[in-house]
Order: C-alpha cells, then sequence, then structure tokens
C-alpha cells in the first residue's frame, strides 16, 4: 500500500518537472550558462596557471583542490568505517551460499579451473601497475590522474588475491594497517596546504611553495603531490575494503 | 598567518584524523589524544575568529588564492563564526567524553572511532564554513558517511538503523546535488555570493521553484524534519554512544544551517516563490513539533524519548526559519546554539548514566540524584530549557520565535509554540519526577566508585552543558547582537 | 547524432534498471549492474568526459567485485 | 563597587538567597544540619536587613532603580523598588525567617527527610519572590515567576509518595500551563506597545489593543495570576498541594506562590493595562465578579472540610480574592486595601498554619473533629490560633479590620453594594467556619485524657507563631508600627491612580 | 526529421529520461525487498545524477578538455568543471556503496537475512523478547 503510494507520487513527480524543463538549458549549447561563466575562465587559463593541459586536472586538483582533498578523505573515511563495521570477530566465516558452493575433490582442491596464475601475476600485473604510475604521472597533461591511478593499484591487488590464495596474497597488507596507510595519502594532501600556508600564502596556493623556482614548476610539484596524495589514499582503501569483506567470507579453496 | 584560521579550523581534525590510526598504533593513548589537542586548538582559533569578525567583518577566505566564483572560498560572517564556536566545543567535549566506551582491549578500534568522530566534526565544521554549494555536498558526504559509521557503532540494531539512514541519506545528498544542478544550469557557478548575485538579475524563477523542490526534502532529510525524519529515531536511538552527543546535539542542526543559506543567502526574500516555501516549511515545522512531542511521551527508552524530542526541537528551528524576520531567525540560531547544549547535555546525561548504571531505562533511573547530583543538575537544567522556563536558553529562543510571529501575525505560530512547550512539558517533568521521586531501584554501579561520582573526562563536559545552558540564556543578548549583524540584510 | 546515441544508451540504462528492480535472483542483478556501469562509461565517453569515463571503468569493475564478494554470503533467490 | 549603594540592594536581596540555595543544595550533604540551617539563618537575616534597609528611601519617594544588562534584545533585565512591591517584599523577607526557624522545629520534630532539597528549593522560592517583588518590567517580572514556579515544585512533591506526585502534576498543569499563557501575553504586549517597563496606572492603551482582543489578552495575563492566587474555578491545585509539609503550606499560603499571584494581578491589572483601560475592556468586572463568587463558595466549601489544614486551604482561596477584588474595585482606598490585605492575611494565615503544623507534629492530630479540648494542652499555640481566626474574620483591632475597611472604603465610593455586601457576609462566614476550631479546642466539661496533660509545641515551633500572632494584633493597632507598610500601600494607591485624579 | 529528433532530445528528451532513471532508482530504493537490491539502486540514483551534471557541461561542437595544438578557442572544449565535480561524485558513490556492503555484511551476520520483511519480523521479535526479560528481572 505504502509502496504503491509512494510509486504513483514518484510517477507524478517525474511528469510535473517535465513542464519545468523549460528552465534547463538545451544541451550542446556554447553559449548556455554554465557553459561560459565560469567554465571559459578555466579553459582559457588552466595551461598558463596550472600548467596542466588537461584541464579537468587542473580543475579538481587546483582551482577546486580543497574538494578533491575532501573526496580522498571521504574515500579514507569509508575505509575506516569498514574497518570499524568488521571490526568484530565474527566466530566463523559465513559460509558461502549453497547455490554457489562447489564440489571439491579428493584432495581438498576446488575441481573447477582457475585462471593461469603465472600469466597473471607475471605479465597482467606489472602492466596494470606501470599503466597506473603512468596515469598517476601523467595526469596534467593527458587524461587520468590520482583517482584513477590508485584505483588501477587496488585492481591489481584485487587481481592478487582473487588469483593467488587469499591467505597468501603477494603483498599481505592487513585492513586496519591498510586503513592507516590509506590516512597517510589525504594527510600529503593536506600537508602540501600548509606548506604553501609556510610559504606564506594561503591554503594550497602552489605558487607559494618555498622552493626557488619557476612558478609553472610549482603548480607542476603542487599537482603532482597532491596526485600522490590521492592514489595512496584510493589505494588504500580500495585495499582496506577488499581486506575488510574477504576476511569474512568463506571461498570454495578455503582450508577449513 | 592569521588570514589562515577558517582553512585551519577545519583542518586541525582532519589531520589529526587522518593520524590517528597511525599514531594508534605507535602508542595507544597518542591518538587520541592528538585529536583532543586538535579539537581544543580548532575551539581557540575560532574563537578568536570571533573576535575577527566582530570587530572586522565578514572574512572571505579563498582557497589556493582563486578569486571567488572560480575557486572554492570561505565566507565566515557572524552567524557562522558564532556557531563554530559552538560546534567545536561541542566537538571538543565529545572528544573528552567519548573516551570512556571504548572497548579497552582494542586500542586500534578505539583510535579508529576516534577518528571517525574527529572526522564528523571536521565535516561539521567545514559543512558550517563554506561558501560553495558542492564543497558543502563534500563535507555533507564526509559528516553522513561517519555518521553512518558512528551509529552502526550501537550493537546489531544500530547497524540497522545505520544503513536505513544511509539509504534515506544517499537519496538526500542526491536530491541536493539536483537541485545545486539545476541551480548552477541557470547561473553557472557554484559559489554562494555569485550565484546570488546572478540570480538577483530575475528571470530565474521556474529553476529556482524546481531547485527548491529538491533542496527542501534534501535538507529536511538530513536536518529531521516532520515529515521526512523516519530515519532519525532509531539512529539517534541507537548511535555509538561516546559520539551520540555530537550526532544528536549538532549533526541536524548544519543541513539547517544550510537551508538558511539556500532560503535567505541565495534566493533572498525577494524570489517569488519564496513565501509558498515558508508556509510549507510552517507547516512542517507545526506538526514535527506536535508529533515529535507526542511521540516522545509514550517512550520509555531515555534514548527514544530525547530522539523524538529532537524532531520536535528542529520544528523550532525551521519554524523560526518559516517565520523569516531577522528576531526570529535570530531565535531559530539561538534556539540552535541552545539545543546543542541542551539535547548534546541530555545525552551526556544519558551517556553518564548508562557509564555508571547501564540502564537507559527511565523507570530504572529511581532516585539517581543521590548517587549523581551533579548529572541530574544538568539533566533538569536542560529540561527546563527544552521546556523554556527562564532563565535558560530554551526560553529566549522561544521568545525571540514568539516576538518574531507577532510581528508578522502569526497567530498561530504562538498557539503552536504555547502548545509544543507543554507537551515538552509532560514528558520531561515525567522524566524529573523519575529521577527525583520515584523510589530508588536496586541500581548496582559498574564500576568502582571514585572519589568523584564520575570521571573526569565526563564531568567537564556536563558542567560546561550546565554553564552554557544558563550563559547562553543570560547573555543572549550579547549573542542576538552579534548574529543579526548579518542577519539585519536578510530577513523579511 | 551523439544525442541520439546518448538516448538510446539512456533507454538501455532504463531497462537495465528495471531488470535490476524486478529481478528474482541477485547474482543477475550484479552482473547487469556491472553491464550498467559498463553502458554508463560508454554514455560518459560520448559526452566528451574521458576522465569521468576512466573513473566509471574502473569504479565499476571494482565495485562488481564487491558485490560479487558480498553475494557469496547471501541468499541469491529473492522475493 | 560599593556593595550597599542604594541601588544594588535589591540585587543583594535577590541574591543572598539564590546563593544560599545553591550552598544550601551544593554543601547540604556534606554538613552537618546546624550547619546548613545556619546558612539558612544567615541568609534570612541578612535578607531582612537588606530589604527593611531600602525602606526609608522608598517613603521618601526616591526612586531606586538599577539596569543589570539586556536580558532580551531592547529590554534590560532591571529591578525598581516601588512601594507596592516594597511591601510584598517586607512581608516575604520577614516571614522567611519565622518560617526558617518553624520549619527546624518541625522537621526535626517530624524527623523528616530530604532536608537539603527541601531547604534548597525554600530559598530559591524566596529568591524568587524577592526578584518578582523587585522587578521593573514584565520580563523580569516573568523571569522569577517561572522560577517561582518550578521551585515550589519540589516542596509540593516533598514526601515523594503517589499523592505528592499526583498533587505535584495538578500544581505543574495549572501553573504552567498558565504560565505558557502568559508569556505569549507578553509577546503580543510587547509586540503591540513596545514596552515593558511596569509604569503606575498603566502603559496599555486603547489605540494599542482594539476592544475584543483586549479582553483576550487581559485574561490570558491575568490567567497565571489567579491560578497561584487560587481563584475559582482555578483553585483546584491549592488543596491538593496540602499533601506536603505544614511549612511548606505556610509558605505556599501565606508568603510565596499564592501572594505572588495576586502580585502578578496587581501588576497586570494597574500597572500594565491600568486602571482605565482594564475598566474599558471590563476585564476588571469580570474579574471583581469572579472574586465575589470565590469569596462566597469557598466559605460555604471550608466549613464542610474537617481536616484542619485543608479548611485552612479553602479559607485561603476565599481571602486572597479579597486581594483581587480589592485590586479590581479600581480606587486608591481599595487598592491600598488589597495590598495592605498581603500584609495581613500572610501574618494571619501564617500563624494559622504554623498552629496547625504544631498541632499535628505535637498530637498528631488533622481532624478537626478530634481536637476536643486541645485548649488544654496546647494553650499558647491555641491562643494565637484564636486571635488569628479573629483577624481573618476582621475584627477591630486586628490586621485584617485594616485591610477589609479599606477595601469596602473603596466599594462604597464606587457605589457597588453587592461587593461591600459580600465583604461583610464574608466575615460572618470566616467566623462560622474558624470559631468552631476555637470553640471545640477549649469546650468545657470535657476530659480528654489525651490532652489532659499540658505539653505545649517545641518552641522552635511555638515562638515564630507567637511572633506572628503578636505582629497581627499590633499591625491591627497600628497599622504603620515598625515598618510603616500601611504608608507604603497608601503611596501605591495613589501613584496609580494620580495621573487619573 | 533527425533534426527534430535532435532538438526535442537536447531540450527535453535526455533531461526526460535522466529524470527517470532517477526516479527508477528512488523507486528501487523504495520498492525493493531486498536490501542488496536497494544499495544497486542507490547507485543507479548516483549515476542518473552524474549524468544530469555532464549534460549540463556538454558543448554538440566540442573536443574534450585537454588542451590540443588543434583547437583553440575556448568555446571549442567542453566545460571541465562539471566533469571535475562528478568525479568527486563518484568517489563518493564508491566509498558509500563499501560502507553499505559492509553493513550489509553485518546485518546478514546478525539477522541471518537481507530481506526487509523478515528483518522487521525479527527485530519484532527481539523486542518483544527483550521486554519479557525486563519483566522477568
Amino acid at each position: 500500500m505504502r509502496k504503491t503510494i509512494t510509486v504513483i507520487l514518484l510517477i507524478i513527480s517525474v511528469l510535473v518537472p517535465f513542464m519545468a524543463f523549460d528552465v534547463l538549458p538545451v544541451i550542446g549549447d556554447p553559449q548556455s550558462a554554465p557553459n561560459t561563466h565560469v567554465s571559459d575562465y578555466y579553459i582559457e587559463n588552466a595551461i598558463e596557471e596550472c600548467n596542466s593541459p588537461n584541464m579537468v586536472t587542473a580543475v579538481i586538483v587546483d582551482y577546486r583542490a580543497f574538494d578533491t582533498m575532501f573526496e580522498t578523505t571521504v574515500m579514507f573515511l569509508a575505509g575506516l568505517s569498514v574497518v570499524i563495521i568488521l571490526a568484530n570477530k565474527p566466530k566463523r566465516r559465513i559460509p558461502a551460499h549453497s547455490s554457489l558452493r562447489r564440489m571439491k575433490d579428493a584432495g581438498g582442491r576446488p575441481i573447477y579451473k582457475t585462471v593461469n596464475k603465472d600469466v597473471m601475476i607475471s605479465v597482467i600485473e606489472p602492466v596494470i601497475l606501470i599503466y597506473a604510475i603512468y596515469v598517476l604521472f601523467h595526469g596534467e597533461v593527458s587524461l587520468g590522474g590520482g583517482f584513477q591511478a590508485g584505483a588501477l593499484i587496488g585492481m591489481t591487488y584485487l587481481l592478487d588475491i582473487m588469483v593467488v590464495k587469499r591467505d597468501r596474497p603477494i603483498f599481505d597488507i592487513p585492513k586496519a594497517r591498510a586503513a592507516a596507510i590509506a590516512g597517510f595519502g589525504p594527510l600529503i594532501y593536506a600537508l602540501t596546504g600548509i606548506v604553501t600556508i609556510l610559504g606564506g600564502g594561503l591554503y594550497l596556493e602552489y605558487n607559494k611553495i618555498p622552493l626557488p623556482i619557476h612558478h609553472a614548476e610549482l603548480h607542476s610539484i603542487g599537482i603532482t603531490a597532491v596526485e600522490i596524495g590521492v592514489t595512496i589514499g584510493v589505494a588504500g582503501t580500495i585495499i582496506t575494503i577488499l581486506n575488510a569483506l574477504m576476511e569474512r567470507i568463506s571461498f570454495d579453496d578455503d582450508n577449513d | 598567518m592569521i588570514e589562515n584560521i577558517p582553512v585551519l579550523i577545519v583542518l586541525l581534525p582532519l589531520c589529526s584524523a587522518l593520524l590517528c590510526l597511525a599514531l594508534t598504533a605507535v602508542s595507544r593513548n597518542l591518538g587520541i589524544f592528538a585529536v583532543k589537542l586538535s579539537c581544543l586548538a580548532s575551539f581557540v582559533l575560532s574563537c578568536i575568529q570571533l573576535q575577527m569578525v566582530v570587530t572586522g567583518g565578514t572574512i572571505h577566505y579563498a582557497i589556493g588564492n582563486y578569486a571567488a566564483p572560480y575557486g572554492i572560498e570561505f565566507v565566515i560572517d557572524s552567524l557562522n563564526a558564532v556557531l563554530l564556536v559552538c560546534f567545536s566545543l561541542m566537538g571538543f567535549l565529545t572528544i573528552l567524553f567519548a573516551e570512556n566506551f571504548g572497548n579497552e582491549k582494542r586500542p586500534m578500534l578505539v583510535g579508529a572511532a576516534c577518528a571517525e568522530t574527529a572526522l564528523l566534526i571536521t565535516g561539521i565544521l567545514g559543512m558550517t564554513s563554506t561558501g560553495d554549494v558542492f564543497n558543502l555536498y563534500v563535507f555533507l558526504e564526509i559528516t553522513s558517511l561517519s555518521a553512518y559509521c558512528l551509529i552502526s557503532l550501537g550493537g546489531s540494531r544500530g547497524v540497522v538503523s545505520a544503513y536505513r539512514y544511509m539509504l534515506v541519506g544517499t537519496v538526500a545528498a542526491t536530491l541536493y546535488l539536483l537541485g545545486i544542478g539545476v541551480l548552477y544550469s541557470v547561473t553557472g557557478t557554484l559559489n554562494m555570493g555569485d550565484m546570488r548575485e546572478i540570480l538577483d538579475q530575475g528571470g530565474y524563477d521556474g529553476a529556482m521553484l524546481t531547485a527548491m523542490c529538491f533542496l527542501i526534502p534534501a535538507f529536511g532529510i538530513k536536518m529531521a524534519l516532520f515529515p521526512f525524519h523516519g530515519w532519525q529515531p532509531s539512529a539517534y536511538t541507537h548511535a555509538e554512544p561516546g559520539s551520540r552527543p555530537l550526532i544528536t546535539g549538532v549533526m541536524g542542526k548544519v543541513p539547517a544551517l544550510a537551508m538558511f543559506r539556500f532560503v535567505y543567502c541565495i534566493y533572498g526574500t525577494d524570489f517569488r516563490f519564496v513565501r509558498i516555501g515558508l508556509i510549507l516549511l510552517g507547516i512542517f515545522s507545526v506538526f514535527g513539533m506536535l508529533y515529535g512531542s507526542l511521540m516522545a511521551m509514550g517512550q520509555t527508552d531515555i534514548r527514544k524519548i530525547l530522539a523524538y524530542s529532537s524532531v520536535a526541537q528542529m520544528g523550532y528551528i525551521s519554524l523560526g526559519f518559516a517565520i523569516g524576520t531577522p528576531i526570529a531567525l535570530a531565535g531559530a540560531f539561538l534556539h540552535m546554539l541552545g539545543h546543542v547544549f541542551m539535547k548534546g547535555g541530555l545525552f551526556f546525561c544519558t551517556g553518564a548514566i548508562r557509564y555508571k548504571f547501564g540502564t537507559v531505562d527511565i523507570n530504572e533511573f529511581g532516585r539517581i540524584y543521590k548517587k549523581m547530583p551533579l548529572t541530574c543538575g544538568l539533566l533538569t537544567a536542560a529540561a527546563l530549557s527544552m521546556i523554556g522556563i527562564p532563565p535558560t536558553a530554551g526560553f529566549f529562543s522561544k521568545w525571540y520565535l514568539a516576538l518574531g510571529a507577532a510581528g508578522q501575525h502569526e497567530w498561530i505560530y504562538i498557539i503552536i509554540l504555547v502548545i509544543s512547550s507543554l507537551l515538552n512539558a509532560v514528558y520531561f517533568f515525567r522524566l524529573i519526577e523519575k529521577v527525583f521521586i520515584r523510589q530508588s531501584s536496586e541500581l548496582r554501579t559498574r564500576w568502582e566508585s571514585e572519589v568523584l561520582e564520575l570521571p573526569l573526562t565526563i564531568i567537564i563536559p556536563v558542567v560546561i552543558c550546565f554553564i552554557a545552558i544558563f550563559g547562553l540564556g543570560l547573555f543572549n543578548v550579547r549573542i542576538v547582537d552579534i548574529l543579526l549583524m548579518t542577519l539585519e540584510g536578510v530577513g523579511l | 547524432m551523439t544525442l541520439i546515441l546518448q538516448a538510446v544508451l539512456l533507454l538501455g540504462l532504463i531497462g537495465i534498471t528495471v531488470a535490476i528492480i524486478f529481478g528474482k535472483d541477485l547474482m543477475i542483478s550484479v552482473v547487469i549492474y556491472c553491464a550498467f556501469s559498463f553502458l554508463t562509461m560508454l554514455l560518459y565517453n560520448i559526452m566528451g568526459a574521458p576522465d569521468v569515463a576512466f573513473t566509471e571503468a574502473v569504479i565499476g569493475v571494482i565495485s562488481t567485485v564487491f558485490f560479487i564478494i558480498i553475494l557469496r554470503s547471501i541468499d541469491r533467490k529473492t522475493k | 563597587m560599593n556593595f550597599m549603594a542604594l541601588e544594588l540592594r535589591p540585587l543583594c536581596a535577590v541574591l543572598i538567597s539564590l546563593t544560599a540555595s545553591g550552598l544550601i543544595y551544593v554543601l547540604g550533604e556534606h554538613i552537618r544540619p546546624n550547619a546548613r540551617e545556619g546558612i539558612t539563618l544567615t541568609a534570612a537575616v541578612l535578607k531582612i536587613i537588606t530589604v527593611y534597609s531600602m525602606i526609608p528611601a522608598v517613603l521618601a519617594g526616591r526612586e531606586i532603580r538599577l539596569e543589570l544588562f539586556s536580558i532580551v534584545k531592547g529590554v534590560s533585565f532591571a529591578f525598581n523598588v516601588d512601594p507596592a512591591g516594597m511591601v510584598f517584599a517586607c512581608v516575604a523577607s520577614t516571614l522567611w525567617i519565622l518560617t526558617s526557624i518553624y520549619s527546624i522545629g518541625y522537621m526535626r520534630g517530624h524527623g523528616e527527610k530530604n532536608q537539603t532539597g527541601y531547604y534548597a528549593a525554600f530559598a530559591m522560592c524566596l529568591c524568587a519572590t524577592t526578584g518578582l517583588c523587585f522587578a521593573a518590567n514584565l520580563i523580569t517580572f516573568f523571569i522569577f515567576f517561572e522560577v517561582l514556579t518550578v521551585a515550589t515544585y519540589p516542596l509540593v512533591v516533598h514526601y515523594r509518595d503517589a499523592e505528592g506526585t499526583f498533587s505535584g502534576r495538578k500544581y505543574l498543569a495549572y501553573t504552567l500551563i498558565s504560565g505558557q499563557i502568559f508569556f505569549a501575553a507578553i509577546v503580543i504586549v510587547y509586540s503591540v506597545s513596545g514596552t515593558m517597563d511596569f509604569v503606575p496606572g498603566g502603559f496599555i492603551t486603547a489605540d494599542m489593543l482594539p476592544m475584543p482582543w483586549a479582553l483576550v489578552v487581559f485574561f490570558m495575563m491575568i490567567g497565571a495570576g489567579i491560578v497561584k492566587a487560587g481563584v475559582m474555578p482555578l483553585h483546584s491545585w491549592l488543596p491538593a498541594a496540602m499533601v506536603a509539609p505544614t511549612p511548606v503550606s505556610a509558605l505556599l499560603h501565606a508568603v510565596a506562590v499564592v501572594k505572588a499571584g495576586a502580585f502578578c494581578t496587581l501588576r497586570v491589572v494597574l500597572y500594565v493595562f491600568g486602571p482605565e483601560m482594564a475598566k474599558a475592556c471590563y476585564g476588571a468586572d469580570i474579574l471583581a465578579w469572579m472574586a465575589v463568587f470565590t469569596i462566597i463558595v469557598s466559605s460555604f466549601v471550608a466549613m464542610r472540610k474537617y481536616n484542619l489544614k485543608a479548611r485552612l486551604a479553602f479559607s485561603t482561596v476565599g481571602q486572597l480574592s479579597y486581594i483581587v477584588l480589592g485590586i479590581c474595585i479600581l480606587t486608591p482606598y481599595s487598592t491600598a486595601g488589597a495590598l495592605y490585605h498581603i500584609v495581613a492575611h500572610a501574618f494571619m494565615k501564617i500563624t494559622l498554619f504554623m498552629a496547625a503544623g504544631a498541632i499535628f507534629v505535637t498530637t498528631h492530630k488533622k481532624d478537626i473533629r478530634e481536637m476536643v479540648g486541645i485548649g488544654r494542652r496546647m494553650p499558647v499555640t491555641m491562643m494565637a490560633f484564636t486571635a488569628a481566626s479573629i483577624g481573618i474574620a476582621g475584627f477591630p483591632f486586628f490586621v485584617g479590620f485594616v485591610s477589609k475597611a479599606n477595601i469596602i472604603l473603596g466599594a462604597v465610593s464606587m457605589g457597588k453594594p453587592v461587593f461591600v455586601a459580600t465583604l461583610i457576609a464574608s466575615a460572618l462566614l470566616a467566623l462560622t467556619y474558624l470559631m468552631p476550631v476555637v470553640l471545640i479546642a477549649f469546650k468545657k466539661n470535657v476530659d480528654n485524657p489525651e490532652f489532659a496533660e499540658r505539653g505545649d509545641a517545641a518552641p522552635a515551633m511555638l515562638i515564630p507563631l507567637v511572633i506572628t500572632a503578636v505582629i497581627s494584633i499590633i499591625l491591627g493597632i497600628a497599622p504603620n508600627a515598625g515598618l510603616h507598610l500601611f504608608d507604603l500601600a497608601v503611596m501605591a494607591g495613589n501613584q496609580i491612580f494620580m495621573p487619573l485624579m | 526529421m533527425m533534426t527534430m529528433i535532435n532538438t526535442f532530445l537536447a531540450t527535453k528528451g535526455i533531461y526526460f529520461l535522466t529524470l527517470v532513471l532517477l526516479a527508477l532508482g528512488v523507486a528501487g530504493i523504495i520498492v525493493c525487498n531486498n536490501y542488496m537490491k536497494k544499495l544497486i539502486c542507490m547507485n543507479v540514483m548516483q549515476v542518473a545524477v552524474i549524468f544530469f551534471f555532464l549534460c549540463l557541461g556538454q558543448k554538440s561542437p566540442g573536443t574534450i578538455p585537454v588542451a590540443m595544438d588543434t583547437a583553440v578557442k575556448a568555446s571549442q572544449y567542453i566545460n571541465p568543471l562539471p566533469h571535475g565535480l562528478m568525479l568527486t561524485a563518484i568517489v563518493v558513490s564508491l566509498g558509500t556503496t563499501g560502507v553499505g556492503l559492509s553493513l550489509l555484511l553485518r546485518i546478514r551476520e546478525k539477522y541471518g537475512t537481507i530481506e526487509e520483511d523478515d528483518l522487521i519480523r525479527r527485530e519484532d521479535l527481539m523486542t518483544r523478547k527483550n521486554k519479557d526479560g525486563g519483566d522477568r528481572k
């Protein structure tokens, strides 16, 4: 009953603003308000002011760097929350539901084949890692940036624990330790701002980093430092969440 | 250095929270100590900032030194300077208080919970200071995420309420994003001041109305205004006891401030449909005040009583916004300040009683005042303030609200204020009766009694809340003057 | 032209969402949610937001993995 | 800062009680009872000195005004000592010391519990009472009024039993509802007039509040006063509150609470609305008829009560309506009479209550029918009781006569024969319900073995009640004796009606 | 024909579809009985908003906002601001999903189910049991 009413209300709420769509700008109009006022400033000045051809990067880590700092903090916060929420020690791992369980052979190994470990570990993971680092340091020139790099590193770990037995992954980080490391990401970001304050500027004013180089270079340094922070934060968080979730759940190849 | 105060207030708790886990790994108390220190520093800095704002006028702090519409800006006017002082003080007290509720055996967990609380404080302080609508969203998410986590720490019920709150809260955040999206689509800016200037040129009524349709539910959900309050009682009830004063006392206020910013600072009272919005808000708050009080009467769990009473008290605040004259707005903000200490104080008491006796059922509170006179003193003062007995803070905020309503000839609001405070009286005097009059039940203290009735870290918050309730009442004019420095220009 | 493509992709997203809401098997829901995020990525790319598309691609993978991990402990069938 | 500066004295008077209350609450459980009661008595003596020291200045017509700080925007927290407030303050501070001594005797004789809370709340009540005597504007007045409401609550529920809880709830229901309505009315008055300072003769004019609204606001404001003063039909909390210990009843009925209600009526009718406005909106007339009704009905109810305290309670209900009636007749004489009746009734009624309490502590008797021949055992107590009873009835040379005569004078001058008749009839009715007690007590030819042996109440109880009885006779013979209270009352009446003449 | 469709889509169509997607997400949160589905629907809803923002930044003849030698005029680049904002929003949604999943796991461990009606029934049962326990005490 309640649900029906809600759905009806929702349908109404979809239809009513239909009349009000006139207030929104025409899609693709180069003269619409969002495309002119602030946006033009970013496009025109990004290269000059921030030394960053990728304007999106310029926006997120320079003009609106403060947002991104807290975005990284949100990531860290998510990791921390997962650690806390899953902190209680369950008596045993939740068994996989019967519909998902597979038979094991006489030796206790699962009877289905997994991906080839060697290929994964020796070929795909290094490629992803290298790509992550490329994305990290090239964020200001081409696509990508700290966040994508961090997520890629997280994916490497994901592959790692998927392919190798998860009790003994190649780089093994307990979840609380991972969360602590993730905290250093936003901290690097915040400290970059503190450095600019110490250099006599306002918060995150990269021009004022106390180094004797040209201001464009300073922006590059600032952006790189910040991107590294984001990378650490995001990678740490993804590893944390993965670890915390995996700890709880039993898989077919577990030794019970 | 001094000009960086606005951002440092937000940064200090953040940095300490980020470091907290690592420091706890080094030594078990180091992390908590860092958080405490940073919260104290942030409180002191916000006091200095208030002084600066009062003498020097509004502070605009452009982060990264990019001028207003291009970069993110912190705008500290007298209004949020006062609120910052209040919120950071409450944050500090909560951090002090929370220490007593950790699991002694697992220091990492204690450190992590402490970091969560510090991040909640960061989010709250950031939301209060920011002058950028999208930055507000980010801070809102920080606040909400840490709140989800802290609520989920309160046992299995807490987990379920946290999950429900998370779904509803995300809907609210999404609606908020949609609202600012619509505003962005017509103004092309995200800065509040700039947005105001562009909207003032006129001709954007349709977009503003559409955005308002999204924003009022969004803030309504976040501040637990009446028809959107569904998540609130169980979340407040089952939150982690240590951080509950902060969650219940402060977390609902900040979206209310944001709502005020949108309605009065961005839209302005010249907006054609503002009356409709205000009447709607008035209806919500009137029903909220009645509903919250009526629901609170039926409860026996003190946490539930207080949670429902929060619904009613939020009604007072939004009633002030609905009346809309400067004096009523000042009343609403005074109530916001007062309610931080009243509700926070009541939850400090609840926590203290729970800490000592392990009960939350008011039927077991018989004659508890013999054992905890200080706590019960605060309990009584806060309860009287909720009812609105002079000379506590609650009376004076009610006074300004009623005065504003009389100025607008909204007599119905005065009647509702009277009825609501009488309803409040019913359940708060029931509580007082239980504490002072009921025959003593066999409560066994859970801890060996010390020299003081409670550890010092609980007594300090209790005493400060007690002082604040009366201080805000007796010296309200000073605060109202400071608030009016900003509010004079924005009201009806 | 891009707008028509966008509209088609959006219709696809709507269809997937309906399938998720009315599906009886959570595993299927999760897998088509993966498809959903893939379509979203395409959409973002078409709209000229490659950065967002890149992020969405990575996020889509990671959140799908999260969902699948959780799903091991939960009854697949739902009412 | 010179603390004995004239302007600071009202503040001192308030703070002394407040400090005493705080000290007792904090230290009460940790120090010996003697020290605790020492605090009470010291504070009482200090307070009485402070209050009395202001009388000469007030008599000389000097204005004592103290503005402390803004309590709400545009209105300051201010004290103003005027004759009317002075009268009430003198009564309250004088009786505090007597009631304190009496309480010590009663509480110890009766072995009461929770004495710390009792003394703290008692001091708080006196603080509030003094505050509202000296309050210079409505909001200051309201603050103390509400503090009084809350501070009395622990006294009413002193025994912490079911009955006490019930009457506590009843008390709160009546006073809080009326208090909140009073609050709303204050807001309305402030928003229409822009001022809240009490002005003799009132500050509300007809153009601020048009007719039907004026009456509504009048009753919204007066409601709080008449609830506390126990005017029918809003009196029912007052007999219920009889479950409290006798000193509390004495305080409630004679000193603080009901008088605060009467005083509130006075302030509202004569200092806020003013005689002209009160008459123009018919508020005064309606209120006067309510008072008449109360006087008659309460007397009849009192006759049917055999619990001594209950009978006295209904007597209070009736007597307080004298004051309300005196205010509502709106003449200088009746106003002076009404103010003086605050004094008169205070001394007489407190004597009666103390006597009732003394009887209860000494012989554990509550019912009048069991008191046959008690005069033999407690002659001094019963003599005081007799004197006070005669005073209540308004016999010449007793203090009740002075006030009633003035009220009647006012009624005559306004040409209201019904009021005159009521007042005279009620004097006779008072005799019919109080005299039987005296007669039973001194009944001859009855040898009640319980009362055969002579053994009066303990001195701590006996002395105060003798003092109050003596004072009520002295003031009856010489109304101006000592403190010039009658002059003060007359001054207040003249101040109010001066602009009209 | 083509231009008509294009105009319709540019002025109303895309917005409408986005809104439908959003409404479906909200409806899913309300209607679905399964908490996991609710979480997926929450993600859908967030995608809709992200899409809405990106719509605002589109330019019909426009290149991606990375400075290249060929395009020089400001109006030729797509507005980078919504992209920046939505990157943040996406990250937030990932964080929320992570927290939501861990909460889900706890609920599953505690109650053994993630169906809402089962959960409510079990909660009621627990409340009643607690009350009985209280009485016995």
